[in-house]
């Protein structure tokens, strides 16, 4: 079973590294290594004595944050080379527990058993954090946190752990030497924290938090080469970008919180099944769309898909993990979570704006010359083909065509990171070609992949994009007036194959178009060809039906509230991409034939019986036609592109394609134009609006302060005059005519002390015989 | 005597003995540190016994709207008897964070001005001053003894900015000091009024006192405007705010960090102690009102920092547009709302202090303030760069910091009542995420700017300042419940009373309307 | 038979001579002990009408601060004639007129 | 008897302070000085105010006094301490005290004072001692307060003047 296969080959990796380090790090080993030895080893007996689902899951997110804080603290200054031994362990026993977890799902798939745990069901734990009253029943209801694990969450655990863990190897060798290299290895925890708590959680609200912490951390790592500007432009368009998104999503959680009060994933799920909001239809729209509005801005669907592409300044490995694998796909991985409380609405816009980011970005992809960027452009329309098979209704195919994609794309950017690597940082394919002879390992892993992608039978790409296919198809011929999805995505393949080739044939094959850099380059140390040779065997079969993936996919990742094996046309789904609609139709239209007084059941019956048979005839046509066409695009892709751009084979000239084209190719070049869009109407309005503001606060408003205190500086000037001219005269005109007066009275002064004491005297007695007159004077009288 | 006695007059005392005794500079930091440390000790078990404390005297939920407010730690002594003036002082789950909160920033405030080096003794007999004004003012249970202490406060802030200011300090405290001023005036008309109907200044009585029953309905509101003025130039609330980027800009690193950080407070404080429980009727009045003006903050407020090239302006700015969100959060009558909004009050002077403090970081170095004039500071200092854009992160609202949980909060409760100004109000959270980044990338991000290659990176006292605060905004942002749960039996106290009041109102409302009906049938 | 004005006239003569002296003599201390003569006949006049009008010992007591008054008056006085008289070498205080104009 | 010795004691002091007034002799004037001092002293006794007579006695004769003599020895050269003393202004000034003189005289004499018996005096320094420590706690903490603090100003004042005319003398 090739998920054992991975698991053991992982483990052996790590042993492996481990070894490595203790041996290469110096002659004696420090104690921290052997203490890094030793907590190896506990981790692995841990991984025997979780047994407990919640204290799996616990550790399986708070490792890598715990090797954050180290790393953080500690990493530069205090820990043998950076400490990236710390966040490989982590993420390794994160691994080891994703998988012991992966390995419990497969197996109750094997034998039939239920394979799903959440807090209500008595074996997690459950969290009671913030509380509020409830206003329905009034009493006081903690928010109750815990972890919701199912068959979903299982392989979304192994994708996002067994990646992170093979871009941390990658890492050891690509960033050697990088400036901050131990804060590098932080952020890839922090990262690794929010992503896997982001799939484990049963909560909305912790949902969210993580959404925003993976954006956090995808800032910082999109921005690693700080002192760049790029980078940091790229990192702060790539943060306000998914801000756009998350305030849909945030409005979406207001309305949950308003018409729910609660966030438990569970408990909006079973009030929904008891009809809550069945009257208010509306609201259910928006909230879909609302919380769909976070999936656009992380899975960058357009119009919030600007930021991916600029996301590529961040190294390459990150791109490989985030802006690739794992964190783009938690958009796909939201809407899939949330399934149930979309509605037809919804699912239409949902399918049509991942249709048209598949298309779009597409065609963009066959003009850019920078490498990453192709992948970029790659992995935005891979990532409109999953949402669009989510609009269509095809769940699983969505998660499956995520899960190869993940290893697939990865690989691819692996791959670009090695090319790059080799040809020190060059990464204009105008200046490459050639290399398949000297980085081998690279250059077949690449093409693995490309072949993947390119849907190629026999590679994991093939069937899960073939499944997507099947259900756009299927979606199509119940509502034709939908077909265009199907067409659309169709080609999107076709076009998907035709540049992914034009990226192999302008960097491995013909001659060297910088010979300096040709000569120079070298393939990367092993740290970096394992995990290359890893996710290629990944690439081609993880995809195989036989090896009970595909079947696992389709009979256990299924919407939450349908049965098992009935995925697709449960009662209770929406009525746009299962044969409802059919049975709906022709149930009117039977029951207007028999009008006339026939038992009102019997047609509905006979309807139902219908529509379950013309739904297995449905899905039969459109698996096999979709089969067939795929292969077809794909192939005629392939071959266009060889004819471009092998230089061995080539008939047509791309330059003058281009130039044929003209304005178009330029459209093209130019991504539409949709961050000149952007950058003339909301930068630029919003600059226009914030600086006419910030006039008007100055101008304005404090003007009218100053002005205030201008005007009673004015009144009192004007006062202040009157009191120098008028009341101060007056006062100034006493004072004159006391002075002049006392000039003269002042001769009294002698300044001799005993001529004082005399005049007191003499003005007391003076004084006594003045009284004692007038006192006889008026006494006598 | 209880330990609120003691943290309300211990720093005034020590400010007057600072004054008057001829230390020595390095005596006198020590000594002022010393001060608030032992009150921040004090004040702690004070908090942390507070819950269990407040809800022994907390009423059942459903006696909640007829019983009045319960308070914790009372003290209650006459002092001018001749017009019912009492030194009444005690504190409830409103006021008590606040009362921790300032003892718990001004240790740190007291670290941050360490560098100051003229007239020290006279700053830091005023900073203790200022402190014993700023508790005092959330302890007072009394109208007169709030007016006091409120007016108190001004007076130390008056001359901290005016003496240890920058360029244009005179302007900035003379600004600052008639504004508040002219606020006061308000609240002393209102303080007088109330007296006048009730005899009593008393903020236990005054709620639902019968004399305030004959009250014309025109009057309650024009008293609640008044208050609101007054209280509205503290928040600062538009159109009233200017005075706080100029004060800001002009005051010394500590006490912008006091002014964003308590002062700003005492506004949405205010209003909750004194205009939402007396006039209940009122507040249902003015609820949309406030809540349209609570969206003007905070977009307003948010684009306004966008367009600031100096660093503490914009931090000001943003100050505005976080204090829209306390007031957004005010103005439901939600349960989630009005925790978010107390919540968002602590959480915004945490994470504005530390704001403060890394301007002022930066500051003491390159002495400007210039956004555009740096460039790559993460490189000479790897320290900053990483607690600053802890800071930054905080203040946009990044999950697992406190500041996300009160914003969220007072969205969740606002959607519930103002679908619309809710939505609008998000916008805040955008703009705030991008002028906070786009600050970041100025300053910290991109190449190094040469002039600022060698600069030393922070020292140990900047760390001491900056550290608890970072703690504090983490936990807090982890484990709300302890905040929240301290919290909740005196929001919903409130918020019983304030249900009464608003269904007073909409019963008037629908008589209005009747009588209406009848004269335009 | 003495009484209360036989007393109140000693007192009234020793207040005019002490006024007397303080007008006609230049030497400061001579003034100073003019001054002391017209406390002492405050003095006096207290004691007589605690005697013969109040019968208490109020009037004692309100002495006893004169005398102390007195004492401190006269310390200081000293002080600041001495003071003078080093300055200015002049122990006649009319000659010290530098306080004029 | 007791106006006998009153009438003995009247002239005295009268006498000794005509002396003081116009004795050309600063020194001389001073012991006149003592001598009304003392008579005072005896009016006291009189009055039955034994403590105040004893009080007086001791600070002013004792005390107060000796310090004029001092400031006498300091302010004249130690052998010629008689230096000749003019009065100035007698004229106006003899006016002015007659014309005062006779304004109190006929006041007192035109006064109907309260004929009141006159018990046996009694000693008072207990009463006077009680009194300044109840009723008079104040006044008398003052009082001392302010004698502490004229002791200090007088030094204060005074020192550097002593210390110079010493050196002076010393030369």
């Amino acid at each position: 079973m090739s998920p054992t296969l991975l698991f053991l080959s992982g483990l052996i990796l790590l042993g492996a590294y481990c070894a490595y380090r203790l041996t290469t790090a110096g002659a004696k080993p420090s104690p921290s290594q052997w203490v890094t030895g030793i907590v190896l080893l506990g981790g692995l007996i841990l991984d025997n004595l979780a047994t407990g689902m919640a204290t799996k899951g616990l550790l399986i997110c708070l490792l890598p944050l715990l090797s954050f804080w180290i790393l953080m603290f500690f990493g530069r200054n205090h820990l043998p080379s950076g400490g990236d031994w710390i966040a490989m362990i982590a993420i390794g026993l994160s691994l080891c527990l994703s998988y012991s977890i992966y390995h419990q799902a497969i197996g109750a798939y094997e034998s039939g058993d239920e394979f799903f745990y959440h807090q209500s069901e008595g074996n997690i734990a459950s969290f009671e954090w913030i509380a509020f009253t409830n206003p329905d029943t009034g009493e006081r209801t903690p928010w109750k946190l815990g972890f919701w694990i199912d068959s979903l969450t299982a392989i979304m655990l192994m994708v996002v752990a067994g990646i992170s863990f093979l871009v941390h190897l990658f890492s050891l060798g690509y960033m050697k030497g990088e400036e901050n290299y131990s804060r590098y290895f932080g952020y890839l925890g922090i990262f690794s924290f929010s992503m896997l708590l982001l799939v484990l959680t049963d909560n909305l609200f912790v949902l969210y938090i993580c959404w925003e912490l993976v954006g956090v951390s995808s800032f910082l790592l999109i921005g690693f080469f700080i002192n760049k500007d790029s980078a940091a432009a790229a990192a702060k368009k790539a943060f306000l970008t998914n801000r756009v998104g998350d305030l849909g999503f945030a409005i979406g959680l207001f309305i949950v919180y308003n018409n729910f009060h609660t966030f438990s994933i569970r408990e909006i799920f079973d009030a929904l099944a008891n009809g809550a909001m069945a009257d208010s239809p509306w609201t259910l729209t928006f909230m879909g769309l609302g919380l769909f509005c976070g999936a656009v801005g992380k899975s960058a669907q357009f119009p919030l898909h600007i930021w991916l592409p600029d996301a590529m300044e961040g190294p390459t490995p990150v791109s490989a993990l985030i802006h690739a694998a794992t964190m783009v796909a938690a958009g796909v991985y939201l809407v899939a979570r949330l399934f149930p409380v979309f509605n037809d609405t919804a699912f239409l816009v949902i399918a049509y704006i991942g249709t048209f980011t598949a298309i779009m970005a597409a065609t963009i992809a066959i003009t850019q010359f920078d490498i990453k960027r192709v992948l970029a452009y790659s992995t935005l329309s891979q990532l409109g083909y999953m949402v669009a098979a989510l609009g269509v209704g095809a769940y699983s195919a969505a998660l499956f065509h995520l899960t190869t994609h993940a290893f697939f794309k990865a690989l691819l950017f692996l791959c670009s990171g090695s090319v790059i690597h080799a040809l020190h940082h060059e990464q204009d394919m105008r200046n490459m070609g050639g290399l398949a002879g000297k980085t081998k390992v690279t250059f077949i892993t690449m093409l693995v992949g490309t072949l993947a992608i390119s849907g190629v039978p026999f590679f994991s790409g093939f069937y899960s994009k073939d499944k997507i296919l099947a259900g756009a198809l299927e979606m199509g011929m119940i509502n034709p007036h939908h077909a265009i999805i199907f067409i659309a995505l169709l080609l999107a393949a076709g076009i998907t194959a035709f540049y992914m080739f034009r990226l192999i044939f302008m960097t491995f094959t013909g001659k060297p178009r910088d010979r300096h850099a040709w000569e120079h380059a070298h393939e990367g140390p092993w740290t970096m060809q394992v995990p290359l040779v890893v996710l290629a065997i990944l690439a081609i079969c993880s995809g195989w039906t036989h090896l009970g993936l595909g079947g696992f996919f389709q009979e256990r990742v299924v919407p939450w509230g349908t049965e098992a094996q009935v995925a697709t046309h449960h009662a209770d789904a929406p009525t746009l991409f299962t044969t409802a609609a059919f049975a709906q139709e022709e149930g009117t239209a039977v029951e207007e034939h028999s009008a006339h007084g026939e038992a009102h059941d019997e047609p509905v019956a006979n309807a139902a019986a219908m529509h379950e048979e013309g739904h297995h005839d449905v899905q039969h046509t459109a698996h096999v036609v979709a089969m067939i066409l795929s292969i077809l695009v794909a192939t005629s892709g392939i071959i266009l592109s060889a004819l471009t751009y092998w230089e061995r084979i080539r008939v047509i000239d791309p330059a003058k394609c281009a130039r044929a084209m003209g304005p178009v190719y330029d459209l093209v070049y130019n991504k539409y134009y949709v961050d000149e869009f952007y950058a003339r109407t909301f930068y630029r309005g919003l600059e226009i609006v914030r600086n006419v503001l910030a006039r008007f606060d100055l101008r304005i408003i404090d003007g009218i302060v100053n002005g205030a205190g201008r005007v009673t500086v004015f009144t009192s000037g004007k006062s202040g005059r009157f009191d120098l001219r008028v009341v101060d005269r007056i006062v100034d005109w006493i004072a004159e005519v006391c002075q002049h007066y006392g000039q003269r009275i002042r001769r009294v002064e002698s300044g001799v002390i005993q001529d004082y004491a005399l005049k007191v005297g003499g003005a007391f007695g003076t004084m006594v015989i003045l009284w004692m007159i007038v006192r006889s004077f008026f006494i006598g009288a | 005597m209880s330990g609120l006695v003691i943290i309300t007059f211990l720093p005034i005392i020590a400010g007057c003995i600072l004054a008057l005794a001829p230390l020595p500079n390095d005596t006198v930091r020590k000594a002022s540190l010393a001060v608030t440390l032992a009150i921040l000790a004090i004040s702690i078990p004070l908090m942390w016994n507070f819950g269990e404390a407040y809800r022994a005297v907390s009423p059942e939920v459903s006696e909640a709207a007829n019983s009045p407010m319960p308070f914790v730690y009372e003290t209650n002594v006459k002092w001018i008897e001749t017009f019912n003036i009492n030194f009444h002082i005690g504190v409830d789950g409103l006021s008590m964070p606040f009362v921790f909160l300032t003892a718990f920033l001004c240790p740190l405030c007291i670290l941050a001005s360490w560098g100051i080096g003229e007239k020290v003794r006279g700053y830091f007999a005023l900073f203790l001053l200022l402190e014993g004004g700023m508790i005092g003012t959330f302890v007072a249970l009394d109208l007169f003894l709030f007016y006091v202490f409120w007016e108190l406060m001004l007076l130390p802030m008056y001359f901290l900015i005016g003496i240890w200011g920058g360029p244009r300090k005179e302007y900035a405290a003379i600004k600052f000091f008639l504004y508040t001023l002219f606020g006061s005036i308000f609240l002393f008309i209102a303080m007088l009024v109330l007296y006048w109907k009730t005899g009593t200044f008393s903020l236990v009585e005054l709620p639902g006192h019968e004399g305030l029953g004959d009250l014309k309905w025109w009057v309650q509101i024009a008293l609640f405007l008044g208050l609101y003025v007054a209280f509205a130039i503290k928040i600062p609330a538009f159109p009233f705010h200017t005075w706080l980027p100029d004060a800001h800009v002009e005051a010394p690193t500590a006490i912008s960090v006091i002014l964003a950080g308590i002062l700003l407070k005492m506004g949405t404080y205010a209003i909750f102690r004194i205009s939402f429980p007396i006039f209940p009727v009122a507040t249902a009045w003015f609820c949309t009102p406030l809540a349209v003006l609570a969206v003007i903050n905070i977009v307003y407020g948010a684009l306004c920092a966008m367009a600031q090239t100096d660093f503490k302006k914009l931090v000001a700015y943003s100050s505005i547009s976080h204090m829209g969100f306390v007031m957004l959060g005010m103005a439901v009558y939600k349960e989630e709302a009005m925790q978010g909004a107390v919540f968002q009050m602590f959480n915004h002077g945490c994470i504005t202090a530390m704001l403060f403090l890394l301007v002022g970081v930066i500051y003491d170095r390159a002495h400007h303030r210039d956004l555009a004039g740096f460039g790559g500071l993460v490189k000479p200092m790897p320290l900053y760069g990483g607690y600053a854009a802890f800071a930054f992160f905080a203040a946009l609202g990044l999950p697992g910091l406190s500041g996300f949980i009160s914003e969220s909060l007072v969205f969740l409760g606002a959607f519930q009542e103002q679908k619309l100004l809710a939505c609008i109000g998000t916008l805040g959270i955008l703009l705030g995420a991008a002028y906070m980044l786009w600050t970041y990338q100025r300053v910290f991000m991109g190449p190094v700017n040469e002039k600022y290659k060698d600069y030393k990176d922070m020292n140990k006292i900047e760390i001491a300042s900056l550290l608890p605060l970072a703690v504090m905004v983490l936990v807090l942002g982890i484990f709300p419940f302890i905040f929240l749960d301290m919290l909740a039996p005196t929001v919903s106290n409130l918020l019983a009373h304030l249900h009464v009041g608003r269904e007073e109102y909409e019963a008037m409302r629908t008589a209005a309307e009747q009588v209406a009906m009848n004269l335009h049938p | 038979m003495v009484g209360l004005p036989h007393f109140l006239i000693v007192s009234a003569i020793l207040f005019s001579i002490g006024v007397f002296i303080m007008i006609t003599r230049r030497h400061g201390i001579m003034m100073l002990m003019g001054l002391e003569l017209i406390l002492n006949a405050a003095n006096l006049n207290l004691i007589a009408f605690s005697r013969y009008v109040e019968t208490g010992i109020r009037g004692q007591t309100f002495a006893i601060f004169v005398i102390i008054l007195a004492a401190a008056e006269a310390a200081i006085a000293l002080a600041i004639i001495l003071s003078i008289y080093t300055h200015s070498a002049k122990i006649n205080l009319d000659e010290l007129t530098s306080m004029k104009e | 008897m007791f106006d006998f010795i009153f009438f003995v004691f009247a002239f005295v002091c009268v006498g000794s302070a005509l002396f003081v007034a116009f004795t050309p002799n600063v020194v001389h004037a001073a012991l006149g000085l003592a001598s009304t001092f003392a008579t005072l002293a005896g009016f006291y006794i009189l009055l039955g105010a034994d403590f105040l007579a004893i009080t007086q006695i001791a600070i002013y004769v004792g005390g107060i006094l000796v310090l004029m003599l001092f400031g006498i020895m300091y302010t004249h050269n130690i052998a010629r301490v008689s230096g000749e003393q003019v009065m100035m202004q007698v004229g106006p000034a003899l006016l002015v005290v007659v014309l005062t003189l006779f304004t109190l005289v006929a006041t007192i004499l035109s006064t109907a004072w309260p004929a009141k018996e006159v018990g046996p005096p009694q000693p008072t320094a207990d009463r006077i001692g009680v009194l300044l420590l109840t009723d008079y706690l104040l006044p008398f903490e003052v009082a001392g307060i302010l004698l502490l603090v004229a002791l200090v100003g007088a030094v204060v004042i005074a020192q550097t003047p002593v210390r110079k005319s010493i050196e002076e003398s010393i030369d």
